[in-house]
């Protein structure tokens, strides 16, 4: 049902122009202020495209912007912070053009959300089904009694034999494994286009990562809707993205077809942040490679590459000018020096 | 592989050429809101009419003459005029000013200590002494403040030691029970554990960590707990039970000219002004540190 | 003493009707036994429902009140022909045994009245309507005694015996009592259908005390309150501005008092307190602290008493003479002096703190250290009477009578205050009592009396105060004589 | 659930055993004497008499005994001065402050729910800073002030009753000049409550579900406020109860704050330890009240808590609104 | 004989008590030899914190002993223990809280001697700096307030406060965990080295099979308080038996796997409800 497009090279490259995105973001650049008179560049002339049925992954370190960017998107961004630039266009209406009723239409209807913090996401004294019926009623003029049989059919598809006896209890009660798919079966409830996911399996067990990776998954193939899913784990990420965006700094360094991404990294951040995850049969006293240094204090960054400082191939230009994000090789990437450019 | 960390303090980082570094007094200013920034300015104001009035004035501020008594404000020699029986009340204002900051500030002061000691001991020993102690601060909170004023203020001669003493009793089960809670979360915190680790008994842990920890969340409630004192011990001075005639504090100053409300207002109304100026401007400051506290 | 001018529209009704509420700035004790208490504001309300034996007119006349006539029918022994056809409010008939029961107790020891009466006292029944006096020695100013305040009301005799006289007013005045609810509601009156004389005009009397001036004005001005008690001397312009209002000042027969603790040292030094009264600018406070409201005493007599006239060597403020007097004491300068403490009591008197701040600075220019402490009411009512309590006290003191004897005795033959007695004032104070002829008695009193008292100075009478009372316009004939007993009886609303 | 509500009953017992005690040797360690106060001016032989009539010439020990044995047998004592029990002296009183301070509770709740909702609503904005500086410049205003504006100023304009109580209407100003602290602090706490809410996770979870920020603070803000905001309350009936004195003896209203005032100027023993112990008994019983609302409130509270099987790792900290120790 | 540093018996720890109350640690046995490297996996509120802490004395076990080199850390007097504590360290599960926010490097790292009553000023500070030098932080760090300084950074002072110390045995609790990709492998490789160069002992406690994999020669499965398995690393992360074993290790994310599923279209289907 997904059009997987073959594991082949550059096969973003190579998308078909005349194809109209789901979902395209050109330039959103979005700032806080830092309390200390100047600002925090959180997202910096960011641009990709969401073709319909597609999973993009987007990874990044803590504080690369992946949460500002779905925020944005959503048009979230509260003051004081904005979003300075950029336009974000959802099936060809803009929504940063959108007033707040339109976007309040589309939120929870046509794109819906998933949060790394499940225990956060519903209010922990209310019951689980009321919830659920006003995520329901939000945007339906639905009855109660039918808003809560759509809600326990919903819970009881994403894998809960007992989905009554849950609707039941408070948010507190349970576990966040369990919540967290109960979100996942709130985001369906209008049978959203897209759905933005920002690191749902974060500070759960493996196991319980696992079912819900699985779920997202199965959810892609059986609603065919297209997702986005923030990480900073690179292995989530590759498990269920049909394309990888790296972020750093509040850009976007790398964008490719996963198997690109993984295989033939352009950016050397993106390789340096898939070699620092072990991989191959590790033993005992195994040592990593690192990037040295720490990620840039984002209200302080001037032009040139974000990355520059922390890159053994930087040169005088990374320092000076924005890499753009370009067509390389097999992927879109924003770096001066790139590997494929360098000696193997 | 040295991470060299030093030079990524933000402070002195040079990165990037974008804006020029602002002298710090400039960059302190453009920190602080507008609220705490009006506040800073309102206590600053009563502060130097409270401790500066006094070094320049000249004469005492008790000198009663009757002869000239009701001036109005902006009377020769007498900016805000005179009261009923001659004193310049500029000055009287000043004295009574400087009593009720005294007074509210000791009050606070000795709430902490009494508040530290019984949070402390309650909070990390728990069990019975938690019981009784947290009992004993229950007991006093059921006391109506003002009932206990009043029946103390009436006995014991009124003085500041008194004054202090009422105006402590009604605030500091308040901080015992800060204190104390914040001492039952913070003695199981990890940072807590890990002094213990190392190693560190039950009064290195008290002294170096849950004394400073319990102690920085009191600073924005003894600001606010400062303007409520004030406001207390007007309250005492307006009900006739306050400070003593030789040494007045605002409540009495006011409760004094208020029989003059409508023959002398200034009287009244100047220390009623400065009271509430007082107060506002402690009041705007302990509110905007506690709403940056809550955002950082 | 002026009254409100009533317009030529206005007449009494012909039947008792409406109601007045009266403001007190003093409480009520709340224990309805006429005779032990010292409260004046109590002594005031009682007086709508206990009548004396004996009344003053407007001009300081006497007048028969339950007694129609008094006599000397011996030098120690004063006759009472009382009124017939009196009934008490419950019914019973006023008879002789219920005057001597009623005099009896009040002069009785455990009884607080019983300070303004000499000892030996006692009575004896006649027949029912005469009752005979006894005092161990002659006593001129019985009369005036039987006129004062709780001294010469009659209760009913069984409820003395009984014990039960605290629990409401039982007399034969014009008004009886409805109910006391509570403190903040004061209590309230009705007309005594029944009454031997002639009937007020007004039908409910509400007493009610409230302790601050401000709201007083401000209950007489919305209309709560018809009479308010003591109003302060800067509230007059305001209270005149207002087109429905009066106001009525008078001159009382109440000094306000410097005792002087002479038992211990250094007050016990009598050229040290005349250093003291000389230094205190009395015509100031009264001029400019009470803003005019009271008078410059100039003899231990206030103006409105019977016998007074000036004495010559009254003190009068002179720091000069003071500085000498305080040199002569042994204290030149103020040098070895400690510094005295001066008592004022708060929430009463008006200005009493600042005219306390006052002496301070007076007492200060002549080179006296001096300390003011303020006391609340109940604290100061307690203190008043502990000779340990300062050095300086300031009190008030009257007891309703023209004749100023009372005072004088409780004051000093009693040393209520300075607890130490004088022997040439209380030779003096005795020798004027037993002179029945009031020439000889006023002879001595300026004669002995006052020289004796002037050269003692165990209390420095500083000034008269004045009462001012404010109602509203629609009470009319209201008037406040200096003994302070309002008639109620007499007013009338005006539609 | 029946047991922690005993539990809660017991310690409510203990602190006003605690309250007893400390108001009885208080009084009894304060000089001066009632004796005096009742008879000033006889000889120390009636004043004898009177403190034996009184029971103050009984060791200390004894009276105290006394004491709470009549306690416990609902005798709080005779007032020195009034005639009749001071509990009836109380119960005459009391409802007049309960008018007084209810009204002042209610009126400042209807000021400030909807102005902390509108601030919060406007966090940060124009709106938000206004209603901060008028809740601001509320809590700084001394009560006193407002009710002596209202009775010079107000009253007569207004034509309303400035002393005592002649119905409802004499309620408009003394609970007008109650409320506008309570206003302030209200205004404040109901609007960072809700902003903690709304600055939180489960706000943009909602809004991310196409929630509106009005349907959040009406819906969840409201609910979650709740606790935290009921305990100032329970913390604030104290100052109530406490300005009510002030404010009483300004308009001299009926109320238990000025029997109290006229009882301790009056040193009437029975009396202040009456009006003590049942205004602490007011205040106690309705802060358990608000105390075991919390339950209902917020479940999390409930003191028999089904615990989850695992507990979530970010399990946020529940108590934070200083409960007593449970 | 003696080269056992832990030697742990039957050990059990229940924080509620009552019929469902299912104890922390269940019943768990084994023994370290000195030097050596202890791995311990499992879920969330397996007990693995819970086994470390009785392990270090800082909780009383309900049952069962623990003993290190011979003695019985129950049983220990005041003064024994201060001198167990020199000899045993733990670094506590996640930086962002295990430090004093309030204290500069220099301040948290002076803190164990401090309490020790160990070495002069000039001793100390040399103690300081090595101690620094072996997690790779520049002197000049010494200044800096811990709240200042990154995750990877506080963790790296974390181990150096208890390295301070001098110990044989280290006891880490998720020691990267709360870390970035990035600086993951920094710390790890700082640990690596510390082991090398000073013959430390670990008990490492992860949920992260690639940490275990790292730092541990002996690793043992934690599944609600018990012990499911216990073996070589290389047997228990490579060939494991217990069923729970295998799933971990079947479901733990990476990059490898995916590329390998990505060729052959399939994913690892997970059953059951969590
Ligand atoms: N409301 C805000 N106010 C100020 N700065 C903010 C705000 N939200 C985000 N930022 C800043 O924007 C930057 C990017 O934050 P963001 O939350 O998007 O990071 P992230 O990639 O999601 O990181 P993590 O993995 O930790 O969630 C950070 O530097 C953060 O401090
Ligand atoms: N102080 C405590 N009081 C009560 N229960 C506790 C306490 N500490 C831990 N527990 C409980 O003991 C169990 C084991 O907790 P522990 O912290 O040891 O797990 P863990 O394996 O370290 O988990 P994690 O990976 O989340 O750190 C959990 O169910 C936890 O809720
Ligand atoms: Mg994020
Ligand atoms: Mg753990």
């Amino acid at each position: 049902m997904t059009a997987q497009p073959a594991a082949g090279t550059g096969a973003l490259l190579d998308r078909p122009r005349e194809r109209d995105p789901l979902l395209a973001v050109t330039g959103l650049t979005t700032s806080f202020p830092d309390g200390d008179g100047g600002r925090v560049q959180a997202l910096d002339d960011v641009s990709f495209t969401v073709q319909a049925g597609r999973t993009v992954g987007i990874v990044g370190e803590s504080g690369s912007g992946k949460s500002v960017l779905l925020r944005s998107i959503l048009g979230l961004i509260d003051p004081p912070g904005v979003v300075e630039r950029g336009d974000v266009v959802f099936e060809g209406v803009s929504l940063t053009q959108s007033s707040e009723a339109a976007l309040r239409r589309i939120r929870g209807r046509d794109i819906s959300t998933v949060f790394q913090n499940p225990a956060g996401a519903l209010n922990p004294v209310v019951k689980v089904g009321d919830q659920f019926v006003e995520a329901v009623r939000l945007h339906e003029r639905v009855s109660r009694p039918a808003a809560y049989e759509r809600a326990l059919a919903l819970v009881t598809d994403v894998g809960f034999d007992d989905a009554a006896a849950l609707m039941a209890t408070r948010p507190y009660e349970l576990s966040s494994g369990v919540v967290q798919r109960i979100l996942i079966a709130m985001a369906l409830v209008h049978g959203p286009k897209l759905i933005l996911a920002d690191e749902p399996t974060t500070n759960l067990d493996v196991t319980v990562e696992a079912q819900i990776l699985d779920a997202i998954a199965r959810i892609q193939v059986e609603y065919s809707t297209t997702v986005i899913i923030v990480s900073h784990d690179m292995g989530v990420v590759s498990q269920v993205s049909d394309e990888i965006v790296v972020m750093y700094a509040g850009r976007i360094v790398e964008h490719g077809e996963t198997a690109d991404v993984l295989t033939r990294p352009a950016h050397p951040y993106t390789r340096a942040l898939i070699e620092s995850v072990p991989t191959g049969r590790i033993t005992a006293g195994t040592r990593l490679p690192t990037i040295p240094g720490t990620p840039p204090d984002l209200s302080r960054l001037g032009p040139g590459c974000a990355f520059a400082e922390r890159c053994a191939y930087a040169t005088d230009r990374c320092v000076t000018q924005t890499p753009p994000l370009v067509p390389g090789t097999h992927t879109l990437r924003a770096c001066h020096n790139p590997l494929e450019a360098v000696a193997p | 592989m040295t991470a060299d960390v030093g030079t990524r303090a933000p402070a002195t980082s040079p990165a990037g050429t974008t804006a020029p570094r602002r002298h710090p007094v400039v960059r302190w200013w453009r920190r602080q809101s507008a609220l705490l920034l009006t506040g800073y300015g309102v206590v600053l104001a009563t502060a130097a009419l409270a401790f500066l009035v006094p070094l320049l004035a000249p004469e005492d501020a008790g000198r009663v003459d009757p002869g000239r008594a009701y001036l109005p404000p902006l009377s020769d020699g007498h900016l805000l005029g005179t009261d009923q029986i001659g004193r310049d009340l500029l000055l009287r204002v000043a004295d009574g000013l400087r009593a009720s900051l005294l007074i509210s500030g000791s009050a606070v002061a000795a709430a902490i200590c009494i508040g530290l000691l019984v949070g402390l001991v309650a909070g990390y020993y728990g069990g019975a002494v938690e019981t009784v102690l947290m009992r004993l601060t229950d007991v006093q909170m059921a006391l109506p403040f003002i009932v206990l004023a009043v029946m103390i203020l009436s006995i014991a001669e009124p003085s500041y030691v008194s004054l202090t003493l009422v105006l402590c009793l009604a605030v500091w089960p308040a901080y015992a029970r800060a204190v104390r809670s914040s001492t039952r979360l913070e003695k199981d915190a990890n940072y807590v554990q890990g002094i213990k680790i190392l190693g560190g008994g039950n009064l290195r842990v008290l002294r170096k960590y849950l004394l400073p920890a319990a102690l920085a969340p009191l600073a924005v409630l003894a600001v606010l707990d400062m303007a409520a004192l004030i406001l207390f011990e007007a309250t005492l001075g307006f009900l006739g039970i306050g400070s003593p005639p030789d040494s007045p504090s605002l409540g009495s100053i006011m409760a004094d000219g208020k029989q003059f409300i409508t023959s002398a207002w200034w009287i009244s109304v100047i220390p009623g002004l400065v009271t509430f100026a007082a107060i506002l401007g402690i009041n705007l400051v302990g509110v905007a540190l506690r709403e940056r506290k809550g955002q950082s | 003493q002026d009254m409100a001018v009533a317009p030529a529209d206005a007449a009494p009704p012909a039947e008792p009707e409406g109601k007045v509420t009266f403001l007190s700035a003093e409480n009520l004790s709340g224990d309805w036994d006429p005779f032990d208490h010292t409260i004046l504001a109590q002594d005031r309300l009682q007086r709508a429902a206990y009548e004396t034996l004996v009344r003053v007119d407007e001009d300081g006349e006497f007048q028969p009140g339950l007694a129609l006539t008094w006599e000397n029918v011996a030098p120690t022994t004063w006759r009472l022909g009382l009124r017939e056809g009196v009934t008490f409010h419950d019914g019973t008939p006023m008879t002789a045994e219920d005057v001597k029961a009623s005099i009896e107790y009040v002069s009785s020891p455990e009884v607080a009245w019983s300070l303004a009466f000499p000892r030996p006292f006692t009575a004896d029944v006649v027949d029912d309507h005469t009752v005979d006096i006894h005092t161990g020695e002659p006593f001129a100013p019985m009369p005036g005694l039987l006129a004062t305040g709780a001294a010469g009301v009659v209760a009913p005799s069984e409820l003395i015996e009984a014990g039960t006289l605290d629990e409401k007013f039982v007399g034969t005045g014009p008004y009886r009592w409805v109910s006391y609810e509570s403190e903040a509601k004061g209590v309230h009156l009705t007309v005594n259908e029944d009454y031997w004389g002639e009937e007020p005009k007004i039908k409910d009397y509400v007493f009610r005390y409230v302790g601050d001036s401000q709201t007083r004005l401000a209950a007489l001005r919305s209309g709560q309150a018809d009479i308010i008690d003591r109003v302060e001397p800067h509230q007059v312009a305001d209270v005149e501005s207002d087109p429905r209002l009066a106001i009525t000042r008078t001159p009382t027969v109440e000094s306000k008092w410097l005792a002087f603790r002479a038992a211990k040292p250094p007050m016990d030094n009598p050229l040290l307190r005349q250093a003291i009264a000389h230094a205190i600018n009395v015509p100031q406070i009264v001029e400019v602290v009470l803003q005019g409201s009271g008078t410059v005493n100039t003899s231990y007599f206030s103006p409105s008493h019977e016998f007074h006239s000036d004495s010559p060597t009254f003190p009068t403020y002179d720091p000069e003479r003071a500085r000498e007097l305080l040199a002569e004491a042994g204290y030149p300068g103020g040098e070895g002096l400690r510094t005295l403490d001066l008592m004022v009591s708060v929430g009463f008197y008006p200005m009493t703190k600042e005219y306390g701040e006052v002496i301070v600075q007076n007492l200060a220019d002549v080179g006296i250290d001096a300390k003011l402490t303020t006391l609340e009411t109940a604290r100061y009512n307690q203190g008043l009477f502990d000779p340990e309590m300062g050095d300086l006290y300031d009190h008030g003191w009257f007891l309703g009578s023209y004749d100023a004897n009372s005072v004088m005795m409780s004051l000093f033959g009693n040393a209520l205050v300075t607890s130490v007695n004088d022997p040439d004032v209380d030779a003096a104070l005795a020798a004027q009592m037993a002179a029945l002829d009031g020439a000889e008695r006023r002879r001595l009193i300026d004669d002995r009396l006052m020289p004796a008292l002037n050269e003692s100075m165990l209390e420095f009478p500083m000034f008269t105060s004045e009462l001012i009372t404010a109602y509203s316009r629609n009470v009319r004939d209201l008037e406040v004589p200096p003994t302070s007993y309002h008639r109620i009886e007499d007013a009338f609303l005006a539609k | 659930m029946l047991r922690s509500i005993a539990r809660r009953v017991g310690q409510t017992v203990v602190v006003l055993l605690g309250v007893a005690t400390l108001v009885f040797f208080a009084l009894r360690l304060i000089p001066g004497d009632p004796a005096r106060v009742i008879a000033p001016t006889s000889s120390p032989e009636v004043q004898a008499e009177v403190r034996r009539s009184l029971g103050l010439d009984q060791p200390l020990g004894v009276q105290y005994l006394t004491y709470l044995r009549d306690l416990v047998t609902g005798d709080f004592g005779t007032s020195y001065f009034f005639d009749g029990s001071t509990l009836g002296l109380i119960g005459d009183a009391l409802p007049y402050t309960l008018y007084l301070v209810v009204t002042a509770l209610v009126l400042g709740m209807l000021v400030s729910m909807p102005l902390g909702a509108l601030a919060a609503r406007h966090r940060r904005a124009v709106t938000d800073r206004a209603v901060l500086g008028f809740s601001i410049v509320a809590q700084s205003t001394p009560n006193f002030l407002i009710a002596l504006v209202g009775i010079t100023l107000v009253a007569s304009a207004l034509s309303l009753p400035t002393v005592g109580y002649v119905g409802p209407v004499s309620l408009v100003l003394p609970s007008i000049a109650l409320a506008v602290s309570l206003v302030g602090l209200l205004t404040q706490s109901i609007r960072n409550n809700l902003v903690t809410t709304l600055d939180g996770s489960l706000t943009e979870a909602l809004r991310s579900r196409g929630a509106s920020v009005w349907q959040i603070i009406l819906r969840h803000g409201a609910r979650l406020s709740a606790v935290s905001v009921t305990n100032l309350l329970g913390v604030q009936l104290g100052f109530l109860l406490g300005g009510a004195v002030v404010i009483e003896y300004i308009f001299n209203y009926p109320g238990l704050g000025l029997l109290t005032l006229n009882a301790v100027l009056r040193r009437d023993y029975p009396l202040i330890q009456a009006i003590t112990i049942t205004t602490a008994l007011v205040f106690v019983l309705l802060n358990l009240v608000i105390d075991l609302s919390h339950g209902y409130l917020d479940p999390r509270m409930r003191p028999t808590r089904r615990r989850p099987a695992r507990a979530p790792r970010a399990t946020a900290t529940v108590a934070t609104a200083g409960g007593s120790a449970a | 004989m003696t080269t056992d540093s832990f030697v742990c018996e039957r050990l059990t720890k229940s924080f509620a008590h009552g019929p469902d109350a299912a104890p922390a640690v269940d019943d768990v046995s084994f023994t370290l030899g000195t030097g050596r490297s202890f791995g311990i996996v499992g879920e969330s509120g397996a007990g693995k914190s819970t086994l470390l802490k009785c392990l270090v004395g800082l909780l009383p076990a309900d049952g069962g002993r623990v003993t290190y080199e011979g003695q019985d850390v129950g049983r220990m007097s005041r003064q024994e223990m201060r001198a167990y504590r020199r000899r045993v360290q733990l670094v506590l599960q996640d930086p962002y809280t295990s430090l004093p926010v309030n204290a500069t490097v220099a301040q948290a790292l002076e803190e164990p001697l401090a309490i020790h009553r160990l070495g002069s000023s000039q001793d100390r500070r040399a103690r300081i700096l090595r101690a620094l030098e072996s997690v790779s932080l520049a002197q000049r760090t010494l200044d800096r307030g811990i709240r200042t300084l990154s995750g990877g950074q506080r963790q790296r002072v974390a181990i150096a406060r208890a390295l301070v110390l001098d110990p044989q045995t280290l006891l880490l609790d998720e020691p990267v965990s709360a870390l970035d990709v990035s600086v993951r492998a920094q710390v790890l490789n700082v640990l690596i080295d510390l082991q090398e160069e000073r013959g430390l002992g670990y008990v490492v406690v992860s949920h992260d099979l690639n940490v275990i994999k790292i730092l541990a020669d002996e690793v043992a499965v934690m599944l609600k308080g018990r012990f499911v398995e216990q073996g070589s690393a290389t047997q228990v992360l490579y060939s494991p038996r217990h069923e729970y074993s295998q799933l971990l290790v079947s479901v733990a994310p990476s990059v490898e796997r995916s590329l390998e599923n990505r060729a052959q279209r399939e994913r690892p289907a997970v059953a059951g409800t969590v």
